[in-house]
């Protein structure tokens, strides 16, 4: 007839009922999935907790300060002072190492270096954002331990970056220091933990250095 | 033809690496230290090629992301004074125009990155100009000459210091005959020395001193005067009365920080004695005329006639007889009632004023001023006269002339050229280019291989100021140090080491050859005590010229003044035309300078060129416009130049700024804008009578950063209606009358919050700004440009709007209501600082969607750069406009030489990223930081902002408003003080102190702002 | 009770369908159909025919409770994100004003509260008209395809309780339209 | 029977209103037939080949706005002419533009079915594509115009590693939220209101891959009544939520401006005023639009020369709703005696940016006037070289208010004029290439009538009732029965 304008009739199978909520729940499980990929995979704790490259020498934290009991600051002297916790120049390794390990192949790098005046090239751990400006004075001088951020550096052989280093979780730090505040004469004792609650401690410590730290932009960023 | 010329960049950090393990270098290292007494010298230490070495690495970890890993490159020997990313401070000394300027460079981890004044330099005070604080762009200059140069037959070989020292010992013979050195102007006593032994040891050998921009004209006035050329130096902190005759000490004038600090002290209208009151007569606006109370636009060539009148009229008054000459020497129009104020003002303050004249007048001038001095007692309270080194040297315009006509008879054979650059700014009728040719062996040190190199046999890599030893004398005699911050670059030389090859073969170190100075000019008993004393201050105390009381001689001056035939009146079809140095490229030789060719000049705020300025009549009788593209001819030569119509210019008179139209300046400075020096004749070198100006039917953009367009009537209208607001001025009676009058000078509704008032606790920033005390020098610009990494965006950008400097200095000129724009005569012309005011209700942060500027604890505008997505919103909803855009990725074509002197405490910018002024965030940090460290609280005036530190008078000051006692609350509780754009209830944390003008009773309709004040008060 | 009326019954019958060619045949024959008190059954119609409803005893839907619910989540969730990231979780000091003021957060809530109550509408009614349902019954029968076009039907389920082959064949036959057509389950 | 051809003696002319009875809507057709045959007829004929001629043209303009896009994207957005004052450039004033013409489908459908206006049902679905073809070009801006368009994801509170949020009292962050709800808002009224169209597609397709297609997009429509029931019922509330969302979007984008400090920005007339505007140059497109449509694809008889006529009296009307804006801002600027504002706008009207404000000015105040004679109203290329210059007038509306206002705020050494660089030109043209690629595919492949709606209203349909027949009528006066199923 005039209105019909095809002799075949199509239907669509019986099953495509089941259809609706299949579809549903590829749509919601998905959604779900694709998030947890972003939020879990892109996150700094993923990407850059646990990084340890190679170093030309292979020093170990674990033996000089572990087992030696080296202090920080015999090596990274200018934490107190200054923004960058400076890595040592050769002649540091030399005072000791002119007499210990003389003939050692793996100080070979060390002895040319100085020898040469050439430096030797460490490769970066902890790096941050050339847009972030930290200052390690600031924090050990008002009793922020190493440990807080390096972890324990004094049981790695190789060393390792033990926190994430976020943005987020500078700010966490920054909003509660309570939680890491410590005397200042045990910033750089590693293996210290505090008699009496952190959080009492942190908080009596907090109230009598008068710290509150700025979570201004420009604190970091200028 | 050798390739090693051009090396860009990145070439010259490969060749370093490799440099470090070749013997060269090993020998370069060897040269360095040669001996042990010298590692004992904290100067010794920071010159290690290992902190240059570092610094490369460095740099390509820096510009790396995370994951190609990041080196640390660590001292193998660190020095005892080093702490890694700690900067550091050395005292040395930039030398311009043969006046030595003392200089603090700060030095992070071996690389210098800023100059600022030294505050223990009679000349510099702490605070140093725009020019010398660019000298460190030019340090890192990737176009700087890399190479020793030999042009033989059409060919360029790269030659070695050792083959060049050869070929000179073969060159230079026992008396040195056909020898002839050509020095640009300098002051060093070490040369001096070098000179004088050269000359004793090789008797035939000649020795000449030329610079394009020279203070000879005073020279040979004073020669007239008293018998003898002094140094003319002015206290203007004691003046009343300062009389300016096409003189500028307030940016021309060497000495011009020392002479501005002086002169702010005398605005301060709560000076015991009183406010200062300043006359200037000149052809245009200077920055000193910007300030003046009573300003007269003349012809240059007039000036003279007038100074003659006025010492005529002077003299009457006091009774004493005029000398022949001098009453009727002015043939130009004398306006009877400026002179005769000024000659009752002088009077009035006999012993209290200076007359002053500026280097382009001839020497009557400048004797004239002499005797003006002299008869009214400044001589000796205000003025001073001080004894020079040289006395006896020629002037420079007569030695280049010698010099060429030596050469052109043919007895010059050899040809050392220390600096400078004569084939360029020679006056143009010696045709010293040409000259040149015809000398065997010319040989040009030089920083760049420049036009004059490229016409000699050898070109000599120079070493930068702050890369070598050397010393030099401030305007008043003083003895400045001046020593290197790091090994030179490119392995150049330094003038006086230059010399002493010229001596013995055998090189010798700068560092001798001055350390043998200042033993001979101080001796002391532990020398080695007193050396390093002198090191650190980066002078040597006492060593300033003492005053001299010389005999003024009547008679000389007006048989001078006799000999002198009246100059003729400009007209339409006989202008007269006026040169003067750049203030930026100064003669030429910053041409290559990014920082300073981007600076908007301080009166025309034209950027990347020069223009030929003309008063709007003059223009019009010309049938001339802006930006139309004129000839300027005068004694048979002619150039080409856009014209920039601009208020303040004395009719039919045309003014041209040198330095320009370079051809061999480097990839920044080569054709930029219009060389003049072709109509620069050794008879006319400044002023050049009877020039015609011819349209060329062209035009040509000038690269403004003010006015971007031609204005229209509606908006000209506008602009001088809302002036009066912005830059607020009175006249001092009016003040002193009513203090309140500024509060008065604007009219809203009560400011009053939606909301509950914020409470600011702790520290708050906040910045005074004094009008009364600004010149308009553009020295805050170059520091900031300096201090905060600040792109360059070039000619095209500047000319799209898209300038970056976060402080602007805006100019105005106040027009009389109901003038139409082209029938302009005479404006007022003020200055106003202006960069992010740092608003409590800052409209910008609002607007930002992603929070990328916001309120800091401390009251900080904070812009956070690496949180913005460049909307540009704020940027729009900002009254002030301060705000900045990277449009593009700014510093893509950036060497990797030239990122050395970035500033590693500010972040480097990206594309596509809003920027502003931070109130030098990293310095705040930087105190706060050490404060908290030390648990003490922030001393005020601890931290000061890059504009406010380098500032010569003084006029930005910054500190904590919830301090009462600090200076910048009580600048704010000052009756001058005031905010732009008030009446938006945006609470500026920058507030200003209005202007005050001083004009003389009678007068308040010629000062500015004065009759504003009366109407309101 | 949709879901079971979906579900074929397999080899039975769907039901009946019947086809009219004017509104007026379809009114007349709805509201015997609904009078004669059977309840699984349904009109089909090109165009949404008035008074048809009211023919079929349809009662109003629950559909604007829902929109309105989801409109009322949309303003709460507007608010809430508003508070929780400007006021609560990184509150910053901006142009001096208050950290947390309705005024600024009015635009955002609006907009929150039309996008959920206009996602609600559509999916809600989908959801209580049961579609998507690509496969049914009815689109087997070839003069259905006019339910689209210009023709009006009636199908009653054998599902009904009051279903009966012959006595509803009956009235259906005696309603006027087309020749009844017994549509395979 | 023939859908294809027109009779030409048949009346074509509505526009005569006869008290007597009410004007047909569909001319010289009673069947329903006729209306899915000359609907369905658009798709189903073989493509013409100036269909694809003109496909091939917009293509060609879409490629060009991609490749301005790339470039844009890989060398920063100095390409364009922005500078400092004036930061915002043709990217905002096309978005705003675009926004606008979005406007009018929702409109269309939304509030006249609220008014129970019967004729927009032969317009409407061609409107609302339309809003979405002009909300989709106007998306594309806000997203290039940012420096940094990688990062152009911060505008979304999407929870990071930087703990960051964005800044809610920033109303281009209400923008994100307006517009994104309006999109989504159109592009659901649309297609539920094209579910039963598209059914009719299915049930008339000739090959497996239209019903297929077809027949997935309707989700299984049976036309069954108690469908319907709900069916309309969500129509009705959709209808009532567009239409404060079509008034509230460009509100929102109003406060973009008037939130601000900029004289010539900051003003509280600015929503009404960009809503009318946009209502403006929304039937002005529209008008621009269907004139060629409906003559090429001989739609004369449901598409009548009354709803054109119709069209033609809202633009004169909305017209003078603008003009008056206009004046109302010259006037306070004057009154309130603030001085930034009234410079600003002597500057609009007679400064470096008159020329442009005269053309606005002449494009939408002037010429709707015509619209009062009826010989303009019915006469087709008038009316649609009208509109063209209305929407000319409306694009430089935007221009004025944005470059003009910028060019020359408070302080005088920082006034600027804006130059568009050919990247700016190029990539505005191309997002009409985009518009109209969107707009031919729509007419090829989807209803672009409404026709169950057109339908509802046919003589036909109303069992004569006169004064019933649309769907609301039942919805408001029905009562609950008893049995039946819910």
């Amino acid at each position: 007839m005039a209105r019909d304008r095809s002799d075949n009739i199509f239907v669509f199978p019986r099953w495509t009922w089941v259809l609706r909520p299949g579809f549903a729940a590829a749509v919601a499980g998905g959604l779900l999935y694709a998030g947890l990929i972003v939020w879990l995979g892109f996150s700094p704790k993923t990407t850059d907790v646990g990084y340890a490259p190679e170093q030309p020498v292979p020093y170990s934290h674990a033996l000089h300060v572990g087992q030696l009991g080296i202090d920080c600051r015999y090596c990274h002297n200018t934490v107190e002072q200054a923004a960058h916790a400076a890595v040592p120049p050769t002649q540091t390794c030399m005072n000791c190492h002119a007499t210990v390990r003389k003939e050692s192949e793996k100080l070979i790098p060390v002895r040319a270096s100085y020898a040469s005046g050439l430096p030797v090239g460490w490769i970066r751990v902890h790096d941050l954002p050339d847009y972030v400006y930290f200052d390690h004075s600031a924090h050990v001088r008002r009793g922020i331990g190493c440990v807080s951020c390096h972890g324990r550096i004094d049981s790695m052989d190789v060393v390792y970056q033990f926190a994430p280093l976020s943005m987020g979780w500078c700010l966490d730090c920054h909003r509660n220091p309570e939680r890491h505040l410590r005397p200042v004469e045990f910033v750089f004792q590693l293996d210290w933990v505090p008699e009496e609650d952190q959080l009492v401690l942190g908080r009596r410590l907090r109230e009598a250095g008068g710290i509150n730290p700025p979570v201004d932009c420009n604190t970091c960023h200028r | 033809m050798p390739s090693l010329i051009n090396e860009t960049g990145p070439m010259y950090w490969r060749s370093l690496d490799e440099l470090a393990r070749t013997p060269e270098f090993a020998e370069a290292v060897r040269r360095e230290f040669p001996n042990d007494e010298w590692d004992r010298l904290p100067a010794a230490t920071r010159r290690q090629f290992l902190q240059v070495m570092g610094a490369s690495l460095a740099f390509a970890g820096l510009t790396a992301c995370r994951w190609p890993k990041e080196e640390i490159v660590p001292f193998a020997h660190r020095p005892e004074d080093r702490v890694p990313g700690v900067p550091q401070h050395f005292a040395t000394s930039i030398e311009l125009g043969g006046v030595a300027l003392g200089a603090l460079v700060t030095s992070y981890d071996g690389r210098p990155i800023k100059a600022e004044g030294n505050p223990e330099h009679p000349d510099s005070l702490g605070a140093l100009s725009a020019v010398a604080q660019a000298s460190v762009l030019g340090l890192y200059d990737p176009d700087r000459s890399r190479q020793v140069i030999l042009r033989a037959g059409g060919q360029e070989y790269a030659k070695s210091w050792d083959e060049f020292e050869a070929d000179l010992a073969g060159q230079v013979t026992g008396s040195g005959d056909g020898l002839a050195v050509l020095s640009e102007a300098s002051s060093s006593p070490s040369l001096g020395r070098l000179r004088d032994r050269l000359l004793a040891a090789r008797p035939a050998a000649s020795w000449y001193e030329y610079e394009a921009v020279s203070f000879d004209g005073e020279r040979d006035g004073l020669r007239t005067a008293f018998g003898r050329p002094l140094h003319v130096l002015p206290h203007l902190d004691r003046a009343h009365v300062v009389a300016c005759f096409d003189a500028d000490p307030l940016f021309e004038h060497p000495a011009a920080v020392r002479l501005s600090r002086g002169f702010a002290a005398s605005r301060d209208p709560h000076r015991p004695d009183g406010m200062s009151r300043l006359y200037v007569v000149e052809a245009g606006y200077s920055l000193t005329g910007g300030r003046a109370d009573h300003r007269l636009a003349v012809p240059a060539s007039q000036v003279v006639g007038l100074l003659a009148a006025l010492a005529a009229a002077v003299m009457e008054r006091l009774g004493m007889p005029v000398p022949a000459g001098l009453g009727d020497a002015g043939g130009g129009p004398s306006p009877e009632s400026f002179l005769a104020k000024l000659a009752d003002d002088l009077l009035a303050h006999r012993g209290a004023g200076a007359v002053l004249v500026g280097p382009r007048q001839d020497p009557l001038a400048h004797a004239l001023a002499a005797v003006l001095n002299a008869v009214l007692d400044n001589a000796g309270s205000v003025v001073s006269y001080h004894e020079l080194a040289d006395p006896d040297r020629p002037s420079h315009l007569a030695a280049i002339g010698e010099l060429s006509a030596r050469i052109a008879a043919g007895s010059v054979k050899t040809l050392v050229i220390l600096g400078g650059n004569p084939a360029y700014d020679a006056p143009a009728d010696l045709r010293f280019a040409e000259l040149l040719g015809r000398v065997p062996n010319a040989v040009h040190l030089g920083l760049y291989d420049d036009e004059t190199s490229r016409a000699c046999r050898w070109h000599l890599p120079q070493a930068h100021p702050l890369e070598s030893w050397g010393d030099g004398r401030a305007w008043d005699g003083t003895l400045t140090l001046q020593q290197p911050l790091i090994e030179p670059l490119y392995g150049g030389r330094s003038p006086i080491e230059l010399a002493a090859a010229l001596l013995d073969p055998v090189p010798v170190r700068g560092w001798e050859i001055v350390r043998d100075t200042v033993r001979a000019v101080a001796p002391a008993a532990d020398f080695e005590l007193h050396w390093r004393r002198c090191l650190h201050d980066g002078l040597v105390a006492g060593t300033a010229a003492p005053a001299a009381a010389p005999q003024l001689d009547l008679e000389a001056v007006s048989q001078l003044a006799l000999a002198q035939e009246p100059p003729p009146a400009p007209s339409a079809n006989a202008l007269e035309l006026v040169l003067a140095p750049d203030s930026k490229v100064y003669d030429g030789r910053f041409a290559n300078n990014g920082w300073l060719q981007e600076l908007p000049d301080a009166v025309t705020k034209i950027t990347w060129g020069n223009a030929l300025l003309l008063s709007p009549t003059t223009a019009r009788e010309l049938g001339v416009a802006q930006e139309d593209v004129v000839a300027v001819s005068a004694g048979g030569a002619s150039v080409e130049v856009p014209v920039d119509v601009l208020p303040g210019l004395a009719r039919f008179t045309a003014l041209l700024s040198l330095g320009y139209g370079r051809t061999a300046a480097g990839g920044v400075g080569n054709d930029i804008g219009t060389d003049a020096y072709p109509l620069r004749t050794t008879a006319a070198p400044w002023v050049i009578p009877r020039a015609t100006v011819r349209p060329l039917g062209r035009r040509q953009k000038l690269a403004c950063t003010q006015d971007h367009h031609a204005i229209d009537t509606i908006g000209f209208g506008e602009r001088n209606r809302r002036v009066a607001n912005l830059v607020r001025e009175a006249s001092l009676d009016a003040y002193l009358e009513d203090p309140e009058i500024f509060r008065h000078m604007d009219h809203h509704p009560p400011l009053e919050q939606l909301w509950k008032e914020g409470t600011y606790e702790g520290e708050q920033w906040g910045m005074a700004i004094d009008l009364n005390a600004c010149t308009g020098c553009n020295a805050c610009v170059v520091a900031c440009h300096a201090e905060n990494n600040i792109p360059l965006v070039g000619r095209e950008q500047v000319i799209r709007q898209r300038e970056m400097q976060w402080l602007r200095i805006d100019r105005y000129f106040r027009t009389p209501q109901g003038v139409a724009p082209d029938e302009v005569e005479d404006a007022a012309m003020v200055f106003q600082p202006v960069a992010c005011v740092h608003c409590e209700n800052a409209p910008c942060e609002q607007v930002c969607p992603v929070a990328a500027t916001q309120h800091t604890a401390d009251g900080l505008n904070a812009m956070v750069y690496n949180r913005c997505v460049g909307t540009r919103y704020c940027s729009n909803n900002c009254p002030y406009k301060v705000r900045r855009f990277n449009f593009f990725n700014y510093r893509k074509r950036m060497a990797d030489i030239a990122k050395m002197q970035l500033n590693p405490e500010v972040t480097v910018r990206s594309r596509g990223v809003m920027e502003k002024c931070t109130y030098c965030v990293q310095r705040i940090e930087k105190v706060r930081i050490a404060a908290g460290n030390d648990r003490r609280p922030i001393r005020d005036g601890e931290i000061s902002p890059a504009c406010a530190q380098t500032c010569p008078t003084r006029a930005i000051t910054f500190g904590n408003l919830n301090d009462p006692s600090s200076e910048v609350s009580r600048l704010r509780g000052d009756h001058r003080s005031y905010a732009t754009l008030e009446e938006l209830n945006i609470r500026p944390r920058t507030r200003y102190l209005a202007r005050l003008s001083n004009p003389a009773a009678a007068a308040h309709v010629d000062a500015g702002g004065g009759d504003h004040g009366k109407e309101t008060a | 009770m949709s879901r079971h009326q979906t579900q074929p019954d397999a080899g039975g019958s769907y039901g009946y369908l019947v086809a009219f060619d004017s509104v007026e045949q379809l009114l007349q024959a709805a509201a015997r159909v609904r009078d004669a008190g059977y309840t699984r059954w349904d009109a089909h119609t090109p165009f949404v025919v008035h008074g048809l409803d009211a023919a079929m005893g349809i009662r109003p839907t629950i559909l604007p409770y829902l929109v309105f619910a989801g409109g009322l989540t949309g303003t709460t969730c507007g608010i809430l994100l508003q508070w929780f990231t400007n006021a609560h979780d990184y509150p910053f000091l901006i142009s001096g004003k208050p950290i947390f003021s309705l005024p600024a957060n009015i635009p955002v809530a609006f907009e929150m509260t039309i996008l959920f109550a206009a996602l609600t509408a559509l999916v809600g009614m989908l959801a209580l008209n049961l579609l998507p349902q690509l496969a049914h019954p009815l689109h087997a029968s070839r003069g259905f395809k006019r339910a689209t076009d210009d023709r009006f039907f009636i199908s009653i389920e054998a599902r009904d309780p009051i279903f009966d082959p012959v006595a509803t064949r009956q009235l259906l036959e005696s309603l006027g339209g087309s020749a009844v057509e017994e549509v395979p389950g | 029977m023939s859908a294809t051809t027109v009779d030409t003696r048949a009346l074509l002319d509505n526009t005569t209103d006869d008290p007597r009875r009410r004007a047909p809507l569909v001319l010289n057709h009673t069947e329903f037939g006729f209306v899915t045959d000359t609907v369905c007829g658009v798709v189903e004929r073989t493509t013409p080949r100036s269909w694809y001629i003109a496909f091939a043209a917009a293509l060609l303009m879409t490629g060009v706005m991609f490749a301005m896009i790339t470039y844009l994207i890989t060398t920063g957005i100095g390409v364009w002419g922005i500078q400092v004052p004036v930061g915002w450039g043709f990217a905002i004033v096309n978005f705003v533009f675009w926004v606008g013409i979005g406007h009018a489908g929702t409109l269309i459908s939304a509030i006249l079915f609220l008014l129970r206006q019967k004729w927009r049902t032969s317009i409407n679905r061609f409107a609302e594509g339309m809003t979405i073809f002009a909300v989709v070009c106007a998306g594309i801006f806000p997203g290039i115009h940012v420096g940094r368009m990688w990062v152009a994801y911060w505008l979304f509170p999407v929870p990071n590693q930087m703990q960051m949020w964005p800044n809610f009292r920033s109303p281009l962050l209400w923008d994100v939220f307006a517009v994104g709800t309006y999109a989504t808002v159109s592009l659901l009224f649309w297609y539920m209101g094209m579910i039963p169209d598209l059914a009719t597609l299915r049930d008339r397709a000739t090959t497996r891959l239209r019903w297929f297609v077809y027949g997935v997009l309707s989700l299984g429509w049976r036309s069954s009544n108690r469908h319907w029931h709900r069916f309309e019922m969500a129509y009705l509330l959709l209808a009532a939520l567009a239409t404060p969302l079509v008034l509230s979007v460009h509100s929102v984008v109003s406060f973009d401006f008037a939130v601000s400090i900029i004289p010539g920005w900051h003003t509280t007339i600015f929503p009404p005023y960009f809503v009318a505007g946009a209502i403006f140059s929304g039937f002005a497109m529209v008008v621009t639009l269907v004139i060629p449509t409906r003559h090429f694809f001989r739609l004369q008889e449901i598409i009548t020369l009354r709803h054109l006529e119709n069209m033609s009296k809202i633009m004169l009307a909305t017209g003078m709703m603008v003009g008056l804006a206009y004046s109302t801002e010259f006037f306070i600027a004057w009154y309130s005696g603030n001085a930034y504002e009234s410079f600003t706008f002597l500057n609009r009207a007679f400064g470096p940016y008159a020329w442009a404000y005269w053309i606005m000015v002449t494009c939408n105040v002037v010429v709707p006037q015509i619209f009062w004679s009826k010989r303009m109203r019915t006469n087709l290329v008038v009316m649609w070289i009208a509109s063209i210059l209305i929407n000319v007038g409306m694009w430089f509306e935007r221009f004025v208010i944005v470059v003009s206002s910028l060019s020359r705020d408070y302080l005088p050494t920082s006034w600027g004029y804006y130059r568009p660089t050919i990247i700016d030109v190029l990539t505005f043209a191309g997002s009409f290439g985009l518009f109209f690629t969107l707009f031919l595919l729509f007419v090829r492949f989807l209803p672009i009538i409404g026709m169950a709606e057109v339908k509802g209203v046919m003589p036909a349909a109303l069992h004569g009732e006169p004064g019933h027949g649309d769907y609301h009528g039942d919805v408001v006066e029905r009562v609950g029965r008893r049995g039946g199923a819910r």
